[in-house]
């Protein structure tokens, strides 16, 4: 087993994983941009190295700093979280040349999942149903007018090195296909540095629903169940539960037979996901595979009872996977709350800064992967996830119940969180039913939101403004006497009462 | 000591006077007996005829806002009597219009160049922060007066960024 | 389904029982002594009443009072916690003639229970098998001779009202025995005002393991596996785990169908405890019932994915079992170390007073139920159990691993708590072996402790002390420039060099 | 700045300087570059050849401790310059000693009475706190010189209760 690992990331993976490596008697090495040394992930490591300024590009997307701490450490594995350099291939080839093992698959399964053209081509082979179009970039504008017309419309345009909804067009008739197509490629061209665009049927109203599988360097390779991840914002996923509403053992055993056939034809190891999307008859089809920990791996944890990086520590270090498929039993239902510094009532824009007050939820059925404190400083330089906030119960109903009781315990003072949003969604009732695809988010978002309030809400927060007041202008009044000027910017005008009255 | 509290724009008459465990309280002419103990620097809890609130405080990019119950409002707190408390009110929906930083950030892009002409809601410039690229739209009708915004520069909350006239 | 359920009783137990009720949209009440008007349990409540001053005779234990405030706020049931009123039959009469229904048994099953003579009487009759000995009351100190002389020493001279160690007594020869009765029997008669004694066989090193049972309004009982809880000090249980290390699916079979039939033959309904004896052959006695919620009752919660608050509600309403004893299953391993406010390099002395500091423990596995929070005064009285940290894993050592890493993340600072002595136990080999009994923790606390510490860890001590006083000494110098003394009391010395030097 | 700092008994010199990220540190004459940062008002973060500790730190019945590793340390720092520094230490074990209240409670039995003898380790009264009775040992043997505990009162930590000369 590793004596220590290195974790090349920043936030609540880099505690989750710490934790892990406790829990496995393994040092744990944290690495810091100058924007992070006062982070948690700093304090909860029992190394800590710094890379270098704040920006990503300088800090923990570099290779050779990195490594080179690596060495001087002795960490003997890395462990890459999500994000940054997790499916990074050159990366993967860099840990394993300076002999030190990456905690995920090889470079040879990324590169293959890597390019969504190359993986649906070896997909094809492998006889895995996925979206009807195109397996290759297209070559001009009249090949895809012939592709789009055999299919029919709508159709998607989708970059082959594309994420995160860049280089991507929804197309509803010929005529806009062609200008469709150049600002695709173009914008391929400018995020990616590759212009390369194919053609996928539009699938109206999907789900996604995405399957953990866990594969060991022994050809052993199991799945661990689905997770439902269609309430999404902008292409980035808010809320993610497992099981899916509409998966039944059934559905179940065929999806997760074909995500199991998709990593073996990828020689896949450590664990991965496999996305599909799902249409209304509830067939499912490939999208692509993420070679890497999924930031919603916590509800697959909860249902299976098993923890995931653990399980991929030990399968880095060269053992077998400890148990069979038929081994892996779900109980229970998980969801997923993924807690954003941002504002719901100031159109979503980032909010970081210092939290001063933070109260967090626990008890029964309550699971907090969190990456911040009270008294921390959130930087305005990286991705806003704050934390995962996850609620466990017996069922589906429960799990909600328990989520929305934690969220009614949990308050982030001092910057804006979307904490609200969740409060919303539990107590939808399209959510309730489970009646969900990638466009609910939006819809929801678009219908007429009412405050949920208690009539005494109002008088409550007038009362409380005013006792601050009030305690405020008899504090400074004792501070005044002792000639130190208060500072506070509560309330100026209160204090100028205690003076004048 | 009496209050004219604004919560959420609506203005309210608060006038509190001490007592055993917490305030009498009349507000907008209705007598509270307020039951309150200051358990954190900035967490009151409160006991109104038995029904408990916990109240948070918090100061962000200049506005002071209560928690109650997991909703926001934005407070305003002044002394009736005091000058300070008449000056001051709503910027002007006729006059020129700051646009400010509504987060710290750095600015990515210019939309717009100064003495162009916005419509509301028309994107004046970009700031990034948190990875994430952010339009900041014009609040008004208008001719763009000022544009302080340059691109490249890091900006805090409030920051004025352009003056709409 | 309840509408308001007022919750009589204080502390962690009352936050887990307001937590379930949110779960379920019921209106919590809390009630409060003038030393808990800023407790916890007071926050999280909907509502709160006051009962009295500090004394618990003059509060939580006021049945007129509680009921009073019950009907005043309109709660239609309450929820006794443990400890305080919960087994108190009186209470549970008064609740049922108030017409506010009592979340437990019926006074007659508590009645049943609460001697344990008067248990072991009905226990013979259900053919339980349990401790040999009297099942009555002793008369006389021949008889008690009599009666040791059939058994075999050593015998345990028992308090029929007993609990908590009170009025008991280990007897070795028959020489000790007729002093020992006076003894136990004068203590019983102060504790309880009940001197009734009888005798048991001593059973040498026994374990503790106890049996949850859960029983509806119709008739049905089923039994929801053991708990493990022999580390004790001072008759207090310290750690609780399930299942136990030593207890199969057939033992467990034969235990639980021994617990449903003492449940029935007390008309049990609602959650209980039987609590077993087990010796070194792994022979199991029925000692006691416990007629309510265990402290420890996490701990079965995590094992079979049951919420016994929710199961309890949903009883007292009339409702019926949801699920049959073939659908129970245990999953994983759970442990639960009780924090007391109490301090283990001084004689394990109480340790009320503020939290200054609080950072608590979160992650994978690792459940914490608490009545504490940063800035609140621990009042001085009452019981000292702060919180439960509960480490959950696919099995005993992953969950004791979790459970140490947990402990690891713990800070209480301003007051002390036992969080080291759980440290020691999950690293001690006889612990992770499994070889436990009630003499465990005793045996271990007697054996010298080596501090476990890294070479550095003093001389980072020394580091952070005088980092802590400079910084004070900056500090101190500037507050000093704007004329306002400087109170703490850190290092008095440091900030006389400032002004000197 | 220097100090002297006993931890746990033993005395350590530490003459420290700030630098950029924290201090240049000597400890009993060995170079230490220490990285601290302040993240909660009794919390360090240190780091030092790149091991990370946190450093929590708390008063207690008068005693000031620190945090290291989940392990408690008793810490005392004075100016080895300042005469404050130089008095004080250890209370002689030959001379008479103060028993003193280990935490906050109410005296419910007293075990002795004043002038009687007492061996080491004899209970000599019982206090009340969290619902337990704690009994209260003697230091050492000797003769109980002064009883100023009262049954029923209630003691804060650190409170005299005795004096056994």
């Amino acid at each position: 087993m590793f004596k220590k690992i290195l974790i090349a990331n920043r936030g609540e993976i880099v505690v989750r994983v710490i934790r892990a490596c406790h829990e496995l008697g393994i040092a744990a090495v944290a690495v810091y941009s100058d924007a992070d040394r006062a982070a948690l992930h700093v304090r909860k490591a029992d190394e800590a190295y710094r890379l270098g300024p704040a920006p990503a590009s300088e800090s923990y997307l570099k290779i050779e700093t990195i490594l080179d701490v690596a060495k001087k450490c002795r960490a003997d594995a890395i462990h890459p979280g999500y994000g940054f350099l997790s499916e990074n291939a050159k990366f993967a080839r860099a840990c394993a040349e300076a002999g030190v093992k990456f905690i995920g698959p090889s470079a040879a399964s990324m590169e293959m999942m890597g390019s969504k053209t190359r993986a649906r081509q070896n997909m094809e082979k492998a006889g895995i149903p996925f979206v009807p179009g195109t397996s290759r970039g297209l070559e001009s504008p009249e090949q895809a007018l012939q592709v789009a017309d055999k299919i029919g419309y709508p159709i998607m345009l989708k970059a082959a090195a594309g994420g995160g909804g860049k280089g991507m067009r929804l197309v509803h008739t010929a005529g806009e296909l062609k200008a469709a197509l150049e600002a695709a490629q173009s914008e391929a061209q400018r995020s990616f540095g590759d212009s390369e665009v194919y053609i996928e049927k539009a699938i109206v109203n999907p789900r996604h629903i995405e399957m953990q599988v866990l594969a060991d360097e022994h050809g052993n390779t199991v799945y661990l169940g689905e997770r439902e991840c269609s309430i999404q914002r902008r292409h980035q996923k808010v809320v993610e539960e497992a099981p899916s509403p509409i998966v039944d053992a059934d559905m179940r055993r065929r999806m997760g037979e074909v995500a199991v056939r998709v990593a073996k034809a990828a020689n896949y190891a450590n664990a991965g996901t496999i996305e599909f999307l799902v249409d209304q008859q509830k067939n499912f089809y490939f999208l692509e595979m993420n070679t890497r920990l999924q930031v919603e791996h916590p509800v697959t944890e909860l249902v299976t009872g098993l923890d995931l990086v653990h399980l991929q520590i030990h399968i880095a270090a060269g053992q077998k996977l400890p148990f069979k498929q038929e081994d892996v039993q779900l109980r229970g239902h998980a969801i997923e709350c993924r807690i954003y510094a941002e504002d719901p009532e100031n159109n979503y824009f980032p909010s970081p800064g210092k939290i001063v007050t933070l109260a967090e939820p626990a008890g029964p059925g309550i699971r907090l992967d969190g990456g911040i404190y009270e008294g921390w400083t959130v930087p305005i330089d990286y991705d806003p996830l704050l934390a995962k906030l996850v609620g466990y119960g017996a069922d589906r109903s429960q799990a909600t119940m328990r989520l929305e009781r934690a969220l009614g315990e949990y308050f982030v003072g001092g910057i804006q969180t979307n904490a609200g949003l969740f409060r919303r969604i539990l107590k939808d009732a399209d959510f309730q039913a489970g009646r969900l695809d990638t466009g609910y988010l939006d819809r929801l978002l678009k219908s007429s939101s009412e405050k949920i309030e208690p009539a005494s809400s109002k008088e409550i927060a007038a009362i409380g403004a005013g006792i601050f007041a009030a305690l405020e202008t008899e504090s400074a009044a004792t501070r005044n006497d002792s000639g130190k000027p208060s500072k506070s910017e509560w309330t100026k005008t209160a204090r100028a009462e205690a003076l004048h009255s | 000591m009496i209050y004219d509290i604004t919560i959420d724009g609506k203005v309210h008459k608060l006038n509190m006077r001490r007592k055993e465990n917490g305030w009498q309280c009349q507000l907008d002419g209705r007598e509270i007996a307020v039951d309150a103990v200051l358990m954190q620097p900035n967490m009151l809890s409160i006991i109104v005829d038995g029904r408990v609130y916990e109240v948070q405080r918090e100061s962000l990019a200049g506005e002071n806002h209560v928690w109650v119950a997991g909703i926001r409002y934005k407070a305003e707190v002044s002394d009736p009597r005091s000058l300070r408390g008449r000056k001051g009110g709503a910027a002007n929906e006729s006059g020129p219009r700051k646009i400010t930083a509504p987060m710290p950030g750095k600015v990515v892009r210019l939309l717009v160049s100064e003495k162009s002409e916005v419509e509301a809601g028309q994107g004046v410039m970009v700031v990034e922060a948190m990875k994430m690229q952010n339009e900041i739209k014009s609040p008004k009708k208008g001719i763009v007066q000022k544009l302080t915004a340059v691109v490249g520069a890091a900006v805090n909350a409030g920051d004025v960024l352009a003056v709409i006239e």
